[in-house]
């Protein structure tokens, strides 16, 4: 180092938060004898204009060349303090904080050990500032391209966003059509828009957009690199239709030779049954057809007459078609997979499968939508009409032997439907509710509407659906057991038709390309947001954003709220066009290394190379995120890590423990070995192994 | 019953001074008739370490096969419980009628086991001496315990004797003709049967009642 | 066994004795959370000291080792919960690196209580008031740690190479 | 008492630690005489628990939780020292009793505490080495209805059956079978030929002990579901637990009178039917010890003198 450190320390009131109870002038008082320390003073707020006017005059008249705050967390005010050493001039890197607000003043009564604590946190920083080097903040180039995953409602609306601003977008859909689930919904609460009509402006948007690339029937199967320069590699199934060319008529569908409608149409919940060539939904984007191969006679038999090729005008069809790979460079990335409804089976006391008349809620969607299977009459399963319909809620959710969490959506869902289907059937409505969540804009008034429709609340878990007949009145009906808690009654509800209002799962494969994108996953199982509140769109991988109900359910409002968040974080980088890359990343020094690679395998991100003339390892900058598993592993301590050396957090450790003036000022160039060397003892071994 | 006549029925008053029928009971819950540390007994005992979680949704009360003839239903328990109402739960006579089906547990999307807080409850109300006398459940459970300690094991006819002679003899006649039909179907054993290693067991048996 | 009975035979405990404890937090999960009790004004023992790593697998076995020679009384390490990790598996590394460690100040003659692994998430104020207090109430049982058995033991250690215990 | 008869293949069997329990020494003693009488006819090795103890099941938890889970624990123990690890309970109170204690000693110290009081640390660590198996979780994976099938020689001479899988079996542990509609019961009587109907009841309670204490109430929930098992056309139903069986047997007159609807069906042990498909006698199988249906059992098992004059 060139100079010698001169260290100021100051130390915050932060108005009474700290100096109630810790004594703040004694604290500085402390630090002025502490080595090094050119100066130690207390003001009332630090983090106000006038205390940083203060610590940046200090640096100009008194040379100060290391910075002590000692105030509150470092998480809220270090980046104010960088800043204001930088305007004066210093590195910012030349700060060390010590947390004596929220981590002693806050949580203590005792103002003596309060004090004590706080000069104990100073000392222990004024050690480690003065060990602190100054360090470059690198920039990357950001590619201005952004890859959007899943094309509902969320990704829709931010890779629209994106496109807007004027940057390219990719938008990847797994499946043949954009939509998603929202497409699927008849109406949407609370104020019963039509589903379809809201969406399908944004779905021809999507489709038109000059900036906007539309892969459907493809999947993200690698991605790599890092912040501003993703790579991905994206695997697009064949179709067996030249999406180019056809134009969505349906005439081959209409000539397809496969005997009946027969199979389960996905789009429809299985309610109805399609041909092995066909349009995902009435009003898919791309409306162009697709051959399923897993029931087309050409592939399951080895052929048929083809007269869907004989009738397609355009020469659409194409049998040869085989999947191919599209690789994409992308400067970020938005994930926005959304989610899988709960599977219902799984709550047997419900008997969905077993009693053809309980329905899923998405079922019931698809069986009230004018576009539907029954073009939105509500006929059941077996033909009939329901004259008592009950609804329950919470299946799957709230449920700690399913998905212990709420799934927010649900309660408004069974209103919604519950409002629907009274007012389309006739039929007697009763919901089956424990908690009633309307928490939404005009949720809650929602709520009231339906309450005022005759519709039947009974707050309860529903036990059990059963076809078992106690009383003449239910016979041929599924009856519904539940405890009226209002009431106190346990009660029988003979009903016709049952709806299960199943919450939202994480999509099963949500680790695959959690694993994929190096993103976490909470202990739902769904996408891990940076930061709760601060950051709810990031993730801890840097340039990759999550949107919608990947992240935890949510409703389409809030749905679109965050992939708007979530574009326009992607755009900020795309525009900014690099990224400040954190200098607590990790470097090998060359000299020191073994070349012994036991570092590369703690490395979670693949930043660690071993460079085969030299038999050295090497840390790639731009992939290391600083977490210092390697500085930690290196058997010959040659990994050394900006703002967390070996060397640092030893003098920390040497402020912390040693008292006033006994402190350690190592060189900052080596590793420090601890104060005693700690070698267990022939004895001490022998005696613990006896 | 008229609004000043109501008014009169105020909080703090004695014996309600109402002679009109149906009778008017007031009901009245005071902070200090509630125990309050009575839920902590529960919090370590096997099954009933999650019964705060419990969201009162009555699925415990709906699966139940008995709750229709309890007084309190399950979920109501789970709430006197939780609120320290200690000798309301202990009378009640729904923890009696829980035949241990385990419909509640399976059913309790909080994973409550309220099979277990049930025979908490009736070692409780046995220990404080609550239930109602010559009521047949707790007779049973005491003479088949009696019976194990000292034999080891229980013997189905002798046990239905004894329950029956102890809470109701009136009913050993209306027995008497099932017996017949069993013993005829060689299905009753009067013998009973002790084991060998009886002896090393009530050892134990006494040694924990010495420490308790 | 030995060897903790060595350590039992520990000086009487000072008049207004508090242990000091040294605590890893990784910046995620234990130091927000720590920073949450603040701010959730959760008051507990002052007798915990926080040193902020970015990662719990970036706790040197020597850090706790150093922490311990230079009159610490307890170590804790704060990390994220399994499956938590901000770096996917640190928190696992430092679990590997804890189990060996304990047995290392075990066989030093520390009893292994004096070091602590705890999973608190960035959400778990309470926990980090729990943890703190438990392990202090702990301490104030074990007393003082002897450093005098194990530090003098090391120094009149054979091993001419000071650094054998390094990682 | 032990069992066992050379397998044909003539390798060492599985030998089973067989727990009966105090019921099925008593009135569910057909229980016994047809579980061990398909064990011989299939050559299981079998050895019955040496000085068993009541397995300290709810009326004795009741009481004494404590105390409850040391009977449990000590026969446990016996199984493990027996060297028999898979301890086969067929009464349904046995099993759970014997399952929960196991559970409960490994997840609660407290529990452990208790019972430590009784045997050594060592014991109760072996303990969690012991597999405890309800008699038809043994029949239907051990064996399998595959192994049924093809072992059955003789038709079912009855009409159909409800299976009544009763509480305990299923609840809490959902390891027999499933809680929500089990099956393996019914897996294995189609297997063997007899014909099954399919009933919402099948994991409801019977009654338990309140057929005894608290009469009215016990009877009227046996009565619920012999009126459902009739409706769905069952002649008879099926049990694996000596509780239900008797609750379900003994007290149809009793139903009788309180609805004035008539029953008179019978209540027969899972291995009952599945010996009778074997080929064992009736006698054998205890199939004489009915109290209700007894005219229906004769015509269906008494073989065709008794039977064809019954008309």
């Amino acid at each position: 180092m060139a100079d010698a450190p001169r260290i100021g320390v100051y130390v915050c009131h932060c108005g009474a938060n700290i100096s109630a109870t810790v004594d703040v002038a004694a604290v500085a008082a402390d630090a002025e004898s502490l080595p090094n320390v050119v100066a130690a003073r207390h003001y009332t707020y630090m983090c106000s204009d006038a205390g940083l006017a203060l610590v940046q005059a200090d640096i100009r008249e008194l040379g100060l060349n290391r910075v002590v705050v000692a105030a509150c967390s470092p998480h809220l005010h270090e980046p104010t303090f960088r800043r204001a050493l930088a305007s004066a001039g210093l590195n910012p890197h030349l700060l060390q904080m010590a947390n004596i607000r929220e981590q002693d003043a806050w949580i203590h009564t005792d103002r003596e050990s309060a004090t004590r604590k706080a000069c104990d946190l100073v000392r222990a920083a004024v050690h480690r500032v003065a060990l602190h080097t100054p360090l470059d903040i690198r920039k990357a180039a950001v590619r201005p391209d952004v890859l959007v995953i899943g094309g509902g409602i969320a990704g829709m609306h931010a890779a629209l966003t994106v496109a807007n601003a004027g940057k390219h977008v990719y938008l990847v859909e797994r499946e043949f059509s954009i939509g998603g689930q929202m497409a699927r919904y008849d109406k949407t609460f609370p104020t019963l828009d039509c589903s379809l009509c809201i969406q399908a402006p944004k779905m021809t948007a999507v489709r038109t957009h000059e900036n906007i690339t539309l892969w459907t029937g493809s999947e993200v199967e690698e991605v790599y690199g890092h912040v501003g320069d993703y790579r991905a590699r994206i695997r697009r199934r064949a179709r067996y239709v030249d999406e180019n060319l056809c134009v969505g008529c349906l005439q081959c569908v209409d000539a397809c030779c496969y005997d009946g409608d027969l199979i389960p149409d996905a789009f429809n919940m299985g309610l109805s049954g399609r041909k092995p060539i066909y349009l995902p939904f009435a009003h898919a984007v791309p409306t162009v057809v697709a051959v399923d191969p897993g029931s087309c006679l050409n592939f399951t038999r080895g052929g048929c007459d083809r007269p869907c090729t004989d009738v397609c005008g355009r020469d659409a069809l194409d049998f040869d078609q085989t999947p191919w790979v599209e690789e994409i460079e992308v400067g970020s990335i938005v994930v926005a997979t959304g989610f899988e409804p709960f599977d219902a089976r799984k709550a047997t006391e419900y008997g969905y499968g077993i009693y053809p008349n309980v329905y899923t809620s998405m079922e019931v969607e698809r069986l009230i939508n004018a576009s539907g299977p029954t073009a939105g009459e509500v006929i059941l399963r077996d033909g009939t009409r329901p004259q008592a319909i009950g609804v329950i809620y919470c299946v799957g959710s709230r449920d700690e032997r399913y998905n212990p969490w709420c799934s927010r959506v649900c309660c408004m869902t069974a209103l919604k439907l519950s409002h629907l289907l009274c007012e389309r059937t006739g039929a007697e409505v009763y919901n089956f509710y424990i908690d009633m969540r309307a928490a939404g804009k005009g949720q809650e008034e929602f709520y009231q509407r339906v309450l005022n429709d005759g519709v039947q609340f009974v707050r309860g878990k529903v036990a059990e659906v059963c076809d078992w007949a106690l009383d003449p009145s239910e016979e041929g009906k599924l009856v519904i057991r539940v405890e009226d808690t209002m009431t106190g009654y346990v009660r029988r509800v003979p009903v016709d038709m049952v709806v299960l209002t199943v919450g939202m799962s994480p999509r099963s494969d949500s680790d695959e390309l959690r694993r994929t994108l190096n993103v976490g996953c909470s202990g739902d199982g769904f996408y891990r947001e940076r930061h709760a509140k601060l950051a709810p769109v990031g993730t801890l991988t840097d340039g990759i954003f999550i949107a919608g109900c990947c992240q935890g359910p949510k409703d389409i409002s809030d749905s679109v709220s965050q992939a708007g968040s979530a574009a326009a974080e992607a755009i900020a980088l795309s525009v900014k066009g690099s990224y400040d890359l954190d200098p607590i990343t990790a470097r090998v020094v060359a000299e020191s290394c073994s070349g012994c690679r036991v570092c590369m395998p703690l490395c979670p991100f693949g930043a660690i190379g071993y460079a085969e003339p030299g038999g050295k390892c090497e840390i790639n900058a731009a992939l290391c995120t600083g977490c210092g598993a390697c500085v930690a592993g290196c058997p010959s301590g040659a990994i050394r890590q900006g703002m967390f050396d070996d060397a640092q957090v030893f003098a920390e450790l040497s402020g912390l423990l040693l008292g006033a003036g006994s402190g350690s000022s190592g060189s900052a160039s080596g590793r420090v070995p601890p104060a005693v060397s700690l070698q267990p003892s022939a004895e001490a071994t022998g005696s613990a192994l006896r | 019953m008229r609004r000043d006549a109501r008014d009169k029925l105020s909080e703090d008053a004695g014996p309600v001074p109402v002679q009109s029928r149906p009778a008017i009971r007031r009901e009245l819950k005071l902070q200090r008739e509630a125990d309050g540390a009575w839920l902590g007994k529960f919090a370590d005992l096997p099954g009933c370490e999650r019964i705060a979680s419990c969201t009162q949704c009555g699925a415990c009360s709906a699966a139940c096969p008995l709750s229709i003839y309890m007084d309190v239903t399950p979920r109501r328990l789970m709430a006197l419980v939780r609120s320290g109402f200690r000798s309301e739960a202990l009378k009640s006579r729904s923890i009696w009628l829980c035949t241990s089906c385990y419909a509640c547990v399976a059913a309790c999307p909080q994973k409550i086991s309220v099979a277990d807080l049930m025979f908490a409850l009736k070692r409780e109300a046995i220990e404080t001496r609550v239930y109602p006398k010559r009521f047949a459940v707790p007779v049973l459970s005491d003479e088949f315990m009696n019976m194990v300690r000292t034999r080891g094991r229980s013997s189905d006819f002798w046990l239905a004797a004894r329950m029956t002679l102890r809470s109701s003899p009136a009913a050993l006649f209306g027995m008497a003709a099932i017996g017949w039909r069993l013993w005829r179907a060689g299905r009753l054993r009067l013998s009973m049967e002790g084991i060998h290693l009886l002896a090393e067991f009530q050892r134990a048996s006494l040694a924990r009642k010495d420490a308790a | 066994m030995t060897a903790v009975s060595s350590a039992a035979k520990r000086q009487p405990v000072p008049e207004g004795w508090t242990p000091r404890i040294v605590a890893f937090f990784c910046h995620w999960c234990a130091y927000s959370a720590a920073d949450l009790a603040g701010v959730d004004r959760r008051t507990h023992c002052s007798d915990l000291r926080v040193i902020r790593v970015m990662c719990s697998g970036r706790v040197d076995p020597q850090f706790v080792l150093d922490a311990f020679a230079k009159g610490a009384d307890g170590v804790l390490i704060g990390a994220c919960h399994p499956g938590d990790c901000h770096y996917v598996d640190g928190n696992s590394k430092a679990l590997r690196r804890f189990v060996l460690l304990r047995r290392t100040i075990e066989a030093l003659g520390i009893e292994p209580e004096r070091l602590r692994l705890e999973g608190i998430s960035a959400s778990e104020a309470e926990r980090v008031r729990a943890v703190a207090e438990a392990m202090s109430e702990r301490l104030r049982a074990l007393g003082p740690l002897s450093r005098r058995a194990f530090v003098s033991s090391a120094e009149t250690a054979s091993d001419p190479n000071g650094e054998g215990a390094h990682g | 008492m032990t069992g066992s008869s050379a397998p044909a293949n003539g390798t060492k069997p599985k030998q089973y630690s067989y727990y009966p329990g105090c019921a099925i020494k008593g009135t569910g003693i057909a229980y016994e005489e047809s579980l061990l009488e398909v064990y011989r006819l299939l050559g299981v090795a079998w050895q019955e628990l040496t000085d068993w103890s009541c397995c300290g099941a709810q009326a004795y938890m009741t009481v004494d939780a404590g105390q409850s889970c040391m009977l449990s624990a000590r026969n446990l123990r016996i199984a493990y020292q027996s060297g028999s690890h898979d301890i086969v309970a067929p009464c349904s109170a046995c099993y759970l009793a014997l399952r929960k204690c196991k559970d409960y000693v490994e997840r609660y110290p407290r529990m452990r505490e208790v019972v430590g009081d009784f045997m050594p640390a060592s014991d109760l660590q072996a303990i969690a080495n012991v597999r405890v198996r309800h008699a038809l979780d043994m029949l239907y994976v051990d064996i399998g209805p595959s192994a049924f099938r093809a072992r059955a020689t003789r038709p079912w001479p009855g009409g159909k059956v409800a299976c009544y899988y009763g509480c305990q079996a299923v609840r809490p542990y959902s390891e027999v079978d499933r809680d929500g509609n089990p099956m393996r019961m019914d897996e294995l009587l189609e297997a063997v030929g007899v014909p099954v109907a399919q009933w919402p009841l099948k994991t409801k309670c019977c009654g338990s002990s309140h057929t005894g204490t608290l009469h009215e109430v016990g009877v009227r929930m046996g009565y619920l579901l012999l009126k459902e098992a009739v409706r769905r056309g069952a002649e008879a139903v099926i049990t694996i637990c000596p509780l239900c069986q008797f609750n379900l047997d003994v007290y149809q007159k009793d139903m009788t009178r309180s609805t004035g609807e008539s029953f008179d069906i019978p209540i027969l042990f899972l291995p009952q039917a599945l010996g009778w498909a074997l080929g064992a006698d009736h006698r054998a199988l205890g199939l004489h010890r009915g109290i209700s249906g007894a005219e229906t059992l004769r015509r269906w098992f008494a073989g065709p003198r008794e039977g064809a004059s019954d008309g």
